[in-house]
């Protein structure tokens, strides 16, 4: 007889631990202010991301087409995947001592992995991360690009 | 227990065991033909109870193959590393020890993929990363690859 | 009564002596197979592809999502974008595959689910044929398609399939005796198996109302049944995408692939237009005796209305199931039917046979 | 045609029905191989085959230098990429004998915790997502956006952080960071409970997974089965109490611990813990000390001494162990991981032989395999 109320008693109660779960998929089916999803690309305009995003790197230039770089490689150094690739020239600056400074700053957006390290060891703060994160595009030689801006310069030749 | 409590039951167990200071564990460097006995007494002595064997390595050294075993205890929570160190680097073998601990048997599967260190007895010695046909052991320091492995 | 205002029979008989009266009988016997046969395979097209949508939209609100919404507005289009996408693709054939059972399989899915819709009284005088067995009849064709299944899991030479088909098979076979069972309870009840009139016997209330503790058990066990003889969630064993791949259908692609998915939409609608029509009333509108004036009101909504509601109202049910729970395992599944849903209906039938011998249901 | 007629013979001649689960299959969660013979749908045994994604991380750390390990580490269990950060730099820290700031130690512990949860939610939605229930996907993955968003503000990424260095962090949390946390914390409270509801009182959950794939503790001990697996079993191997780095000395918490073992009770000691690690949040927000120091004084160039160094850390899936040789140079000698992963795969065979095909889904679920992790 214990049986039989055991198995009843097991209906009853595996049904409602069924219906217990179908409240809550229910609930957020009339519940459609709860919905999460964003309709990404027409919502590009709202979207920030936050300050701190590590969307590719970039080197900051001023209004006047200036940067702080002065070409010494320690990013090249500590960058773990050989994604950048410093190019230095010399020049002779008019006291007549020979200088070093940057000729392209080559950055392999297709490598890198987003650790960070070349921005901390920047010793002149001259890197950063943009917020950019639309990477995408249809030819692989446009994930490699030059940081520097053409006819960029140091920004402490201004002040010299 | 202390390392030196620890030391004084191993020298008992084992009395050629040699002894390297170090910050954290008591290293104990065992002659390959007497670890697979000294092992299972770790295991199996009562107040030492060695039962969780928690990192299996291998390190190529220029002369030699170390097969390193950091085992503690999971009652007392002490921990003691047992090193074994190859004859040579020609034919380097080590006793399995896949019967004391069973997690034993996956990781000398693995030191043999990446390392060539032969675990003798061990029931099924195959590569675990690699495919079978893989020539050379990539985890040594004289494997060369002149296509994958970019120099630095 | 009100309803009969929208009786579509002098339509229907219009149209056939139209056609007998301008052509000699065999061709006019011909065209109006023809004109049947065009017109369920649109509305058949129509109704798969439109379910296709609307799970994939009850799915995704269940979810905190909002689902298809890029072709078309709120992504009315995005189903026939889909079929014609798998119309497209290519028709992949498996070398060492039994080409013929393999290229067979899915014309034998979906022609069962076909079948079974000719019987179903959509509205007042708007069915294909008026079986006097209709309800055996829908078990009977609707049955064939785990035949389907099985020569689709078979020749497929493939592992998954074979064994997702005789998951398939096993569970399709005993879920049967639930489907069958549970429906004769209203057929005790209504003394009849043809549809036509079992709608008809319901005009002063549902058999649900009307037949009160068994009949909603026996729905709730036709539903969970019917639910099983589809291949759903959770009794989606046969398919089973996180244990076999995609189970019998692993190795189809292309409009084959389509055959399968649309069939199983199709199967859902009819075990919910037959749990609509024996359990909730069909296209009759919902009648309370006593309330003349309700009744009246009731009747100004066209029974075809009212038979695609509750028709959606059971669909919803099932991907509202199916949306929640995970899935069984097999033996679980066999624990299921031969030790909880059989005999009950089994139990529900005996008590059935006493209410209606001793009256003490509403009449 | 004769071609096909002689393989349905040859089919004949092979009495073993074996299936191979994977590299491409839904529930191994990852390129993963089980060879799986069957009978019926009872599973004889099971060969678990890995490899697919090798990388080779050990050989190449041997060429990079202790801060450009980290991000490799990153991509060893990427669900737990936090505390494998934390385990090389802590490991690094005790070879160079840097006691690091209070308050990044904290900071630390936060971050492991938050990451253990965001990981126990994904293998939730997996884990559901396994056994047939995919409306758990969704859920858990809705939830376990706060915390990558907590993650992104902070860290400026949302899954691979690369966040600790040797010597403490890479830079400062956000000025949010506490309030943010703080809000995760209150609005997952309210939500974990429908987790319940939807999937563990479930009675079609119950029965598919009680009583499965029942793992002992001398079992859990011999094959170094750790974490909420292991302590499922009984096997006490929570490396935060055993051997407790960062902030887990200064605050007191609860080890899970169920000795039945069975898939039920791995899925339930994982849900425990995620209650568990928001108490430990709270705990640690509340004791976290002010103050904006984030690292040591680090040398530019960090050189180990000569010696060997083992730091042993508890990921979300148990106890990540990280092996260091240095021959004093700034590149390690030799870096031995001992990842969780890998010792929580093979006894697979044990458990599942015997038990149904499905059942193999939920217990390879249950042990929440990540792939990346056995393979390194």
């Amino acid at each position: 007889m214990k049986s039989i109320f055991d198995y009843i008693a097991g209906i009853f109660k595996g049904v409602w631990s069924l219906l217990k779960g179908m409240t809550i998929t229910g609930k957020y089916f009339i519940r459609l202010d709860k919905i999460v999803t964003q309709k990404y690309p027409e919502n590009r305009k709202k979207l920030k991301m936050y300050d701190r995003f590590k969307g590719e790197l970039i080197m900051p230039h001023d209004a006047n087409n200036f940067h702080k770089c002065n070409g010494c490689g320690i990013c090249e150094m500590n960058c773990p995947n050989g994604s950048i690739e410093v190019i230095s020239d010399k020049i002779i600056t008019s006291e007549g001592k020979s200088k070093r400074i940057i000729g392209t700053h080559i950055y392999h957006l297709s490598m890198c992995t987003f650790c960070g390290l070349c921005v901390k060891s920047c010793p002149s703060n001259a890197l950063a991360f943009s917020q950019e994160f639309e990477h995408a595009v249809f030819d692989r030689n446009k994930l490699t690009k030059v940081l520097n801006n053409p006819g960029s310069s140091l920004v402490k030749d201004l002040a010299e | 227990m202390e390392q030196e409590q620890l030391k004084e039951k191993i020298v008992a167990l084992l009395p050629e065991a040699e002894f390297m200071t170090n910050k954290q564990y008591l290293d104990v460097i065992v002659p390959a033909n007497k670890l697979h006995a000294f092992v299972t007494s770790l295991k199996e002595t009562n107040d030492l109870k060695f039962d969780y064997l928690f990192c299996l390595s291998g390190v190529d050294w220029p002369n030699y193959f170390t097969v390193v075993y950091h085992i503690t205890s999971s009652e007392y929570g002490h921990s003691i590393v047992v090193k074994v160190k190859t004859d040579g680097r020609e034919n380097p073998e080590v006793p399995s020890l896949f019967d004391i601990y069973a997690t034993a048997e996956f990781h000398e599967r693995e030191v043999y993929d990446l390392l060539g260190v032969k675990f003798t007895n061990h029931p099924d010695l195959r590569r675990i990363f690699l495919e079978d046909t893989w020539v050379g052991y990539p985890l040594r320091k004289d494997y060369k690859d002149e296509i994958n492995i970019i120099e630095r | 009564m009100g309803y009969q205002k929208y009786d579509l029979a002098p339509l229907t008989h219009s149209i056939d002596q139209f056609l007998y009266s301008h052509l000699s009988s065999t061709w006019a016997f011909l065209a109006e197979m023809t004109l049947i046969g065009v017109v369920f395979l649109i509305f058949y097209a129509v109704i798969g592809l439109y379910l296709v949508l609307a799970e994939r939209k009850v799915c995704a609100f269940m979810q905190n999502r909002i689902g298809p919404n890029r072709v078309g507005w709120f992504g009315v289009i995005q189903t026939i974008a889909d079929l014609f996408k798998l119309l497209l693709k290519e028709l992949i054939t498996i070398r060492k595959a039994d080409k013929l059972l393999f290229n067979i399989a899915p014309f034998i899915v979906i022609i069962a689910s076909f079948l079974g819709i000719a019987a179903i009284p959509f509205a007042m005088g708007l069915h294909a044929i008026d079986f006097n067995i209709g309800i055996f009849y829908i078990m009977a064709v609707s049955s064939v398609g785990v035949v389907g299944i099985l020569i689709a899991g078979w020749s497929s030479n493939n592992k998954y399939s074979l064994i997702g088909a005789m998951r398939s098979g096993a569970q399709i076979v005993s879920y049967e005796l639930s489907v069958g069972l549970s429906l004769l309870v209203i057929v005790i009840y209504s003394g009849t198996l043809q549809l036509s009139t079992l709608v008809e016997s319901q005009a002063d209330a549902w058999w649900i109302i009307k037949g009160h503790i068994p009949a909603i058990l026996a729905f709730f066990v036709f539903v969970t049944a019917g639910t099983a003889e589809t291949n759903r969630g959770p009794f989606d064993l046969a398919e089973a995408e996180s244990e076999l791949t995609a189970g019998f259908h692993t190795e189809y692609s292309g409009i084959k692939f389509a055959f399968f998915f649309l069939a199983e939409y199709m199967n859902m609608f009819l075990v919910a237009s037959v749990a609509a029509t024996v359990f909730l009333g069909g296209w009759m509108p919902l009648h309370i005796p006593g309330m003349e004036g309700f009744n009246n009101a009731m009747d100004f909504i066209p029974p075809i209305v009212w038979y695609f509601g509750k028709t959606a109202f059971v669909i919803f049910l099932m991907m509202w199931i199916k949306w929640t729970f995970p899935r069984l395992r097999i033996d679980q599944l066999l624990n299921l039917e031969w030790k909880y849903l059989l005999p009950i209906n089994l139990v529900n039938i005996v008590v059935v046979a006493l209410i209606v011998l001793m009256g003490w249901y509403i009449k | 045609m004769s071609e096909e007629k002689k393989v349905i013979v040859e089919l004949d001649e092979n009495p073993e029905y074996i299936i191979n689960m994977g590299p491409q299959h839904p529930s191994t969660h990852g390129v993963l191989r089980f060879e799986v013979s069957l009978q019926g749908e009872t599973v004889k045994y099971l060969i678990p085959h890995c490899g697919y994604i090798h990388r080779g991380i050990e050989k190449m750390c041997e060429s990079l230098t202790y801060p450009q390990i980290i991000h490799l580490t990153d991509r060893l269990d990427y669900l737990s990429a936090h505390m494998n950060n934390e385990a090389v730099s802590l490991c690094v820290e005790k070879a160079l004998d840097i006691e690091v700031p209070e308050r990044v130690k904290y900071i630390r512990s936060i971050l492991s915790e938050l990451n253990r949860i965001a990981s126990h939610q994904l293998w939730w939605c997996a884990f559901g997502m396994d056994l047939g229930g995919l409306t758990c996907f969704f859920y858990g993955l809705r939830d376990r956006e706060k915390i990558l968003d907590i993650f992104e503000e902070s860290c400026g990424s949302r899954l691979l952080h690369s966040f600790v260095v040797p010597g403490g962090l890479m830079h400062d949390v956000h000025p949010n960071f506490k309030q943010s946390i703080r809000d995760f914390i209150k609005y997952f409270r309210k939500l974990l409970p429908e987790y319940d509801t939807l999937l563990t009182g479930n009675v079609i959950f119950q029965n598919r997974t009680r009583d499965l794939g029942i793992m002992s503790k001398e079992t859990a001990i011999n094959y170094g089965i750790t974490g909420p697996s292991g302590r499922a079993s009984g096997f006490a191997c929570d490396v935060r109490k055993v051997e407790p780095y960062s902030a887990y000395p200064y605050i007191d918490f609860k080890e899970i611990l169920y000795t039945e073992g069975d898939t039920f009770h791995r899925y339930k000691a994982r849900m425990d813990e995620m209650w568990e690690s928001m108490v430990i949040l709270e705990k640690l927000l509340d004791k976290m000390p002010d103050g904006n120091d984030y690292t040591a004084k680090m040398k530019p160039v960090i050189k180990l001494p000569e010696g060997e160094y083992f730091q042993r850390v508890e990921t979300a899936r148990g106890e990540l162990g990280v092996y260091i040789v240095s021959d004093g140079n700034k590149t390690p000698y030799r870096l031995k991981l001992r990842t969780p992963n890998f010792s929580n795969l093979f006894v697979m065979n044990k458990l599942t032989a015997g038990y149904k095909i499905a059942d193999l889904v939920a217990i390879s679920g249950s042990l929440d395999l990540v792939i990346p992790d056995i393979d390194r």
